[in-house]
């Protein structure tokens, strides 16, 4: 690519069930302001901004963005809103980031927000025209049968997805951030949690949160320019495919597997468990993890589980995952995708606190949303591509 | 499907009652309505605005200075809505405004309950009628009504 | 009024009524339901049968217009239990959500399960929709109660495996 | 920059449409592939603009896949806005270099929902939402306050409609179209004073689609070459009271980044839902007297909202493509009294 984009600013909010004590327009700016700060700039300073989260329903606003077009200093410059359902807060930075790629501007903030709490998750995810009967409740209903198809197909212990949420659930206690942090967790406390949607238990589900996630990219030789040393964006790659049709892999999907070859190809990884440091995957349901294990080809087919087993996936591990504590910690849906993209970012640049793993040089963020059907991902680098 | 049958339609409600958290500006200036007060917000030029803004809206600087505002205003620009729809504030036909309240610069936007729009003009003054019960909410000013009405 | 507590939140209800349109594929679907007759459509002769149908098939992107009837029977391809509640859901908990692959169909269909033990659902069992009565039905997917088992013996799972 | 290139557009508008989106979608899809001389499969990347709000529906893009040709999976996006800011975002991606081609569509349905009442969802959700301003009161308060500072009459705006509904004539995929007499309209009681019926959009059902390549790909598609020689967009604060509301200063901005006024302009194609706002675009344009703008009849005889901005590109492409013209400029608006706009300038070989 031509030009090369460095992450040089990263914000998020404090993610929680209900951020009452600000307005949509306090919450997005509050993840901003912090991006701003980290690359010690300004509204000023940037050209453009690139906003993207969920539905428009959740909070009951159309294009809320252009009513916080001030609040997020975007007056008088290009501010674009990206919508590609639960894989929005990636592919909204990946359209951020080839306006540098482009060399179309210098400097581009992007945000991914979601104020969940202005409505409520279970009613958004289940509405349905006329004629129709719901019958698949919110997302769970939806993705519980793929784990069913998983399991059925790869054999994997019933336990895998207690492993994952416990795992996960130990991360966000390194995390300040994280919504969801339950200092006394355990696998009893998650494989007794009541079960929701089988196999799905209520602690291996991911929040309703608020929250907002925020980027500032630069183009080469402003980023050189940093306080804080850039995270490189050495690729990015987005698929989608559609929901249903007859003899589709749902739950090994072809676009997750054309993205991440993709990925893999631009960003010259042969190996990627050997090559990539560590990876924020969009895991709202634990057994997603293993499942994306192998659809990213960490793991081979039917074994992703193995990874999950034998640890390589904890913050200890070979192949470190969702250091933050994931989705399952905290889930501003059209923030969450970002929120990837920005914690592997954050690996790079030694700003993950608790969290850090030690060495990082190439990190991976990876969201996907739809019926498993959209995918984005981006590979950041401690070099230069 | 020659025949294709005709399409079939039928009635589809979107309805929910959001919850918005309002932060401190908006906080202050909706407990203001509910004590039938107009509060604006200076930004960065010292121009008052109403309904305050949180944000500065050419450069998003953080507002803070406040300042009150109103009660009465001039009318600034309207449309006239000769056939009101339900969820609009007046079941009559009445007129969509922005109002400049004394004291402010930037004009609010509100309904104004005149009768007719034979009475309506450029500069004319209104004032607020306030709901029974102010709640807390922009519904706390009814409409306005042209002054010595 | 003065110490009254600050306003923090307020509600803004909103309810928007619109006229929905099925369009033309999933009339044709609804109103077989309405005679008993589950109706999908394919872009031709030999091309996979989708119920419900929505217009196109997916991987060509072609028009599928032609109506094709399939059996109101069919096997369990995936499903989940559902303990969870939901607005919008008027099923009692907990209850089986089956996605079903009808006999003619090439894709599965989202429905409930009954008369069935929780404990028991599973991929590959054979299932049959449970009509509502002939004086209920209508235009919609309420025209089926539910799916229940018909005791056949379960389709091994690798013979449906392409369709999860 | 790299040269970017119109290859094809296909359009459907209608008053009121029975069909989903994916029916809608499916034939205007195949006559853009048709006409652009390539195989779906061979065009790199795909990018959409609609809104779920216009259907009340969350999602609606999700399954518009199943009728664009999303098998084998595509790089695809989609914005929440306009086609045109789809256009965008697929002009962006070939000047990265990692694509040379992008199909581009939108689609909007105005009639399944009360418009006035969804559109009152675009203001400031705290303090205007619950008092259900309609678009026109909106529109009728911007269009007295530019009467005033410009001087013009609502006669001017009458023209105006005019002028639109009898080019419509000549568009077989304008929805509102005729011979009117202005003294006629004027005569006709307001909707909104100061607006009457004329000067509202008619909204319509619909889908628009485009095709466009780098320079190597769209020299060698046969027909005269149209090229995108500028194009941008720019966003103005939101606050009803807080602008000037009789100039859209963000088009300035985005006509000045585009080039608008490097050369000369043959026409314009201005998605301009309300007879007022053309004349407020046209200054933010600065587009002289002589030209001539909205050949097709415009936003105003055809409102498909989501889908008219690019609908406006792909209108005045097809026109410069068959020889009427050299060098035009397109714009797409978005969002209450011109809030948002977007500037594209195209120019003929």
């Amino acid at each position: 690519m031509a030009n090369l984009c460095g992450v040089i600013g990263i914000g998020q909010t404090k993610y929680d069930a209900k951020r009452i004590d600000v307005s949509m327009p306090g919450l997005v700016r509050e993840a901003a302001l912090r991006a701003l700060e980290d690359a010690d700039l300004s509204f000023a300073d940037i050209d453009a901004v690139v906003i993207g989260k969920a539905p428009d329903m959740f909070e009951g606003v159309m294009l809320p963005e252009n009513y916080l077009a001030d609040a997020i200093g975007a007056t008088g410059k290009p501010l674009l809103r990206v919508h590609t359902a639960g894989s929005v807060g990636g592919s909204t930075a990946n359209v951020a980031m080839s306006l540098i790629h482009a060399g179309i501007h210098d400097r581009v903030l992007t945000i991914g927000w979601e104020k969940q709490s202005e409505s409520n998750a279970m009613w958004g995810l289940t509405i349905s025209p006329p004629f129709g009967v719901a019958v698949v409740a919110g997302a769970g209903g939806y993705f519980a049968p793929l784990i069913h198809a998983y399991i059925e197909r790869s054999g994997a212990p019933e336990d895998t997805g207690i492993r994952t949420a416990l795992k996960d659930r130990q991360n966000a206690l390194l995390n300040p951030l994280a919504h969801l942090r339950i200092p006394d967790i355990d696998f009893d406390k998650i494989a007794n949690s009541p079960m929701l949607w089988d196999p799905i238990r209520y602690l291996e589900s991911c929040p309703s949160s608020d929250g907002a996630c925020a980027m500032v990219l630069a183009r080469e030789d402003l980023a050189e320019q940093a306080p804080t040393a850039p995270a490189w964006v050495h690729a990015t790659a987005m698929r989608s495919e559609p929901n249903q049709f007859p003899g589709r892999d749902a739950v090994n999907p072809q676009a997750g597997r054309d993205a991440a070859a993709d990925l893999y190809k631009q960003g010259k990884i042969s190996n990627p468990r050997k090559e990539i440091d560590c990876a924020e995957i969009y895991v709202p349901f634990s057994w997603f993890e293993a499942m994306w294990m192998e659809n990213l080809g960490f793991a081979p087919e039917g074994e992703g589980w193995k990874m999950v087993y034998e640890g390589a996936t904890a913050l200890d591990g070979d192949m470190p995952i969702n250091m933050s504590g994931g989705v399952l910690s905290s889930n501003a849906i059209g923030a969450s995708g970002m929120i990837r993209y920005a914690e592997a970012a954050m690996q790079i640049r030694g700003q993950a606190g608790e969290h850090q793993v030690d060495g990082v040089r190439k990190s991976m963020g990876h969201a996907y949303g739809g019926g498993s059907q959209y995918f984005s991902m981006c590979l950041f680098g401690k070099d230069k591509p | 499907m020659a025949d294709a049958p005709d399409v079939l339609r039928g009635p589809h409600v979107l309805e929910y009652p959001f919850k918005r958290s309002l932060g401190p500006v908006l906080s202050r200036f909706f407990t203001s309505l509910r004590d039938r007060k107009f509060e604006g917000i200076e930004d960065k030029d010292g121009k008052v605005l109403v309904p305050p803004q949180e944000y500065d809206p050419q450069t998003g600087e953080t507002l803070t200075e406040w300042v009150p505002v109103g009660p009465g205003g001039e009318i600034v620009s309207w449309s006239w809505v000769s056939k009101p729809r339900k969820k609009q504030p007046l079941d009559r036909p009445f007129a969509y405004a922005l109002i400049k309240l004394d004291g402010a610069d930037a004009p609010l936007l509100h309904a104004v309950d005149a009768g007719s729009e034979e009475k309506l003009s450029k500069g004319a003054r209104v004032v607020p009628r306030w709901a029974d019960e102010p709640k807390g909410g922009i519904n706390d000013v009814v409409c306005f009504d042209l002054e010595g009405k | 009024m003065a110490d009254a507590e600050p306003i923090k939140a307020i509600v803004t209800p909103v309810r928007l009524e619109y006229d929905f349109t099925a369009g033309k594929a999933a009339t044709l679907f609804l109103r077989g339901l309405a005679r008993k007759k589950i109706i999908g459509a394919r872009s031709g002769p030999g091309q996979p049968v989708l119920v419900p149908p929505r217009g196109a098939d997916p991987r060509t992107s072609e028009l599928a217009a032609e109506a094709v009837e399939v059996k109101d029977t069919g096997t369990v391809v995936t499903y989940s239990i559902i303990r969870v509640p939901s607005e919008n859901i008027k099923f009692e908990l907990p209850y089986a959500c089956v996605n079903v692959l009808l006999d003619g169909a090439a894709i599965g269909f989202f429905h409930v399960l009954q008369n069935c033990p929780l404990e028991d659902v599973r991929i590959g069992m054979r299932v049959r929709a449970k009509w509502v009565a002939d004086d209920k039905l209508t235009t919609s997917v309420s025209s089926i109660e539910y799916f229940e088992p018909t005791g056949e013996p379960d389709v091994p799972y690798e013979k449906l495996r392409e369709n999860t | 920059m790299r040269d970017v290139g119109i290859l094809s557009f296909a359009q459907s508008n209608a008053k009121s449409e029975l069909r989903n989106e994916v029916e809608i979608l499916l034939p205007v899809v195949k006559e853009a592939v048709k006409a652009s001389g390539l195989a779906r499969n061979d065009i790199d990347f795909t990018c959409s603009g609609s809104s779920d709000f216009l259907q009340g529906q969350p999602f609606a893009f999700v399954m518009a896949l199943d009728g664009v040709g999303a098998w084998p999976p595509i790089k695809e996006s989609h914005v929440e806005m306009d086609g045109a800011w789809a256009l965008y975002e697929s002009w962006v991606k070939i000047q990265t270099g990692e694509v040379e081609s992008a199909l581009i569509y939108s689609f909007g349905k105005t009639s399944p929902g009360d418009l006035a009442e969804v559109l009152a969802l675009q203001l400031d959700p705290y303090c205007v939402t619950q008092l259900w301003p309609d678009a026109d009161s909106v529109a009728g308060i911007q269009a007295r306050l530019f009467l005033e500072r410009s001087g013009r009459s609502e006669r001017d705006l009458a023209e105006i409609a005019v002028r639109s509904l009898a080019d419509a004539k000549d568009n077989p995929h304008a929805v509102a179209k005729g011979d009117f007499d202005a003294a006629k309209l004027l005569s006709e009681p307001y909707r909104t004073s100061p607006l009457r019926d004329h000067d509202c959009p008619t909204n319509a059902d619909g889908a628009t689609v485009m095709v466009i390549a780098s320079a190597d790909i769209a020299r060698k598609h046969g027909q005269r070459p149209v090229w995108i020689r500028g194009i941008d967009h720019r966003i103005d604060p939101p606050a009803l009271g807080v602008r000037d509301l009789t100039r859209a200063p963000s088009a300035e901005i985005a006509a000045g980044k585009a080039r608008v006024g490097a050369d000369k302009i043959d026409f314009a194609e201005i998605d301009a839902p309300y007879t007022h706002q053309e004349l407020i675009l046209r200054e933010a344009l600065g587009l002289g007297d002589g030209v001539r703008v909205n050949p097709s009849g415009g936003s105003l005889c055809t409102r498909t909202l989501f889908s008219c901005g690019l609908n406006r590109i792909g209108d005045a492409y097809q026109r410069i493509a068959s020889g009427d013209g050299d060098r035009a400029v397109a714009l797409a608006t978005a969002g209450h009294c011109l809030q948002q706009n977007l500037v594209c300038v195209l120019e003929g070989e």
